[in-house]
């Protein structure tokens, strides 16, 4: 067990907690704060991988084009209104 | 109820064809015969040092261009689909501006994302990177500074313009291999020297065109996506 | 064991710890700007394994995803606070 | 990079895909379907890279500008088809959440129970049928629709083409 397997180990973590989160977590907004996480950690597994091409789309679309994207539709969705989408939410679970 | 049921074999029918899955996989082993065959060849015939590049340019060309039509499809589609209603009235000045260090980083950081957007996409054929990552950064930089200044939005009319004349400069390249009694985009001007900035023929080119017709089209597509609608 | 194989060990052993860390405000946070929070430090941790796994590989080829990442990183997050900010643009 | 890390990765992979399965299935959001099917995308995709990923070999980027020395790489082809799965993964999504967006303004909801109710309240206003009671078992006296006019009447009436 090498020191790049603690790194990996963690990372598996991270995958495996940020798709539960983004899952899980009542505010949506949260939940896609949860999914740019998710391919954080992927990207990283593309360069452990010998994948550079791969790890830098993954983590120009992961990282920068999805979170806008996401961001923006939340904004139109009224997801914004944090306290007013967790109440909504309750009542909907 | 039916439904839970239904998720429920549905769950153990796919649990099962991942577990073949995972038995099937073959761990470690040397690559494909065609995996093995482009890494003897393509440094040679096609003289990009990233044979990723090389497969996605050379190899499979056509494939981009299907790529590429697809990219276009949905942001079209996302016009359509968002599209018709009168614009909202344009937010004053004071209205949705960010605050001062929003501005100031804003404006700091939008030539270095322009720098390493052409960075990526020129450097496509030499190291990681290419059109659709560059054409992404590219993306991000037209689009940051209107969330800081929401009055300031580039003009969708020059993105489309942009956006056409690539994507006719990527299919023109492609049919210029024609004129010389290749198949269409075949790389023509030679391989050139393996490493240098003008080597593998027209794939920098093909590449150009691929970056700034992606840039145009996301940030079109994330501008639409950024107005306000009526019922927001 | 040379000495920058020792650092390289303890290195990625602190990357490992800093994740799990930052694992554990994204999970215990309360409101939503806590979780962004997390997720900025998290890109901070993942830049810099990026430019230290480099060496580790043994080219320099992978600089150019940690460039990307640490300034794309940025803009989504900026995104994501501006929406928590105002509700977005306007 | 060891026989533990690779099957730690293996498990990440079909951990990520499972997970982004089931949401699908299970989700009542149409916003959580979307991020769901960003993750079910993201397991798949590394599952892919894995396979062709082989022990000690290089990136398959050819470094110092000489093809002799050549050490062994990775094979670029499932790199290359990621590649493109990832960009179209993209502009599915941006499509996807467009047409959330749509729904959300012409149904005033994200939930999808509620979102199929007010579908088909607004198809059998449209239909001019009397509700239905229950999904499942149709109502008893409902007054049927007008009867469509049928192929075999319209090529009577109308001999010539």
């Amino acid at each position: 067990m090498t020191a790049l397997d603690l790194v990996i180990l963690a990372l598996v973590a991270l995958l495996i907690t940020g798709a539960l989160a983004a899952m899980l977590l009542r505010n949506l907004l949260g939940a896609a704060v949860a999914t740019a996480l998710v391919s954080l950690g992927v990207s990283v597994f593309f360069v452990i991988l010998r994948a550079p091409d791969v790890a830098l789309t993954e983590a120009a679309v992961g990282a920068g084009l999805s979170g806008l994207l996401l961001a923006l539709a939340a904004r139109r969705l009224g997801l914004w209104r944090i306290e007013v989408q967790q109440s909504e939410e309750e009542r909907q679970c | 109820m039916l439904t839970r049921y239904g998720s429920l074999l549905f769950a153990t029918g796919f649990a099962f064809l991942l577990f073949s899955l995972f038995i099937a996989l073959p761990m470690g082993e040397p690559p494909t015969l065609a995996g093995q065959a482009i890494l003897n060849e393509a440094a040679n015939s096609v003289g990009a040092a990233n044979i990723v590049t090389s497969v996605v340019l050379a190899y499979r060309g056509i494939d981009t261009l299907g790529e590429l039509s697809i990219l276009f499809a949905a942001a079209t589609a996302v016009g359509l689909v968002l599209g018709g209603q009168a614009r909202a009235p344009r937010p004053s000045k004071e209205d949705g501006a960010g605050g001062f260090i929003l501005q100031t980083g804003v404006d700091l950081l939008f030539p270095l994302l322009l720098v390493v957007g052409f960075y990526i996409i020129l450097h496509g054929h030499l190291t990681p990177g290419g059109g659709f990552q560059g054409g992404v950064v590219l993306a991000a930089a037209l689009v940051l500074p209107v969330l800081a200044r929401p009055e300031e939005s580039p003009s969708p009319a020059a993105l489309a313009w942009v956006e056409g004349l690539a994507g006719a400069a990527f299919i023109a390249t492609g049919l210029a291999a024609l004129a010389y009694d290749h198949a269409f985009l075949t790389p023509l001007l030679g391989a050139g020297q393996l490493g240098d900035l003008f080597s593998a023929g027209t794939l920098p080119l093909l590449y150009l065109a691929v970056g700034l017709k992606v840039g145009a089209e996301l940030a079109k597509l994330l501008l639409r996506l950024a107005e306000e609608g009526p019922a927001a | 064991m040379t000495l920058a194989e020792l650092l390289q060990l303890v290195a990625l052993t602190l990357f490992a710890a800093a994740i799990l860390l930052g694992l554990l405000r994204l999970v215990r946070g309360p409101a939503t700007p806590d979780r962004l929070v997390a997720a900025d430090t998290l890109t901070v941790i993942a830049t810099a394994l990026l430019a230290a796994l480099a060496p580790r590989l043994g080219s320099a080829l992978y600089l150019d995803v940690a460039l990307v990442y640490g300034v794309l990183a940025f803009v989504g997050v900026v995104a994501l606070a501006r929406i928590i900010e105002t509700g977005g643009v306007r | 990079m060891s026989e533990f890390g690779l099957v730690a990765l293996l498990v990440g992979a079909l951990g990520l895909i499972a997970i982004g399965i089931a949401g699908l299935v299970l989700a009542r959001n149409l916003f959580r379907l979307v991020l769901a099917l960003a993750v079910a995308e993201a397991g798949a995709n590394l599952l892919l890279v894995l396979a062709g990923f082989r022990q000690g070999a290089s990136a398959p980027i050819i470094e110092g500008g000489s093809t002799l020395h050549q050490v062994a790489m990775v094979d670029p082809i499932p790199q290359a088809m990621v590649l493109t799965a990832i960009v179209i993964g993209v502009g599915v999504q941006a499509l996807a959440l467009a047409l959330a967006v749509r729904a959300r303004e012409a149904y005033g909801s994200l939930d999808m129970d509620q979102l199929r109710a007010r579908m088909e309240a607004d198809i059998i206003a449209a239909a001019g049928t009397a509700p239905t009671t229950s999904q499942e078992a149709p109502s008893g006296a409902r007054p049927l629709p007008p009867p469509l006019p049928s192929p075999a009447r319209i090529a009577a009436e109308e001999p010539s083409s």
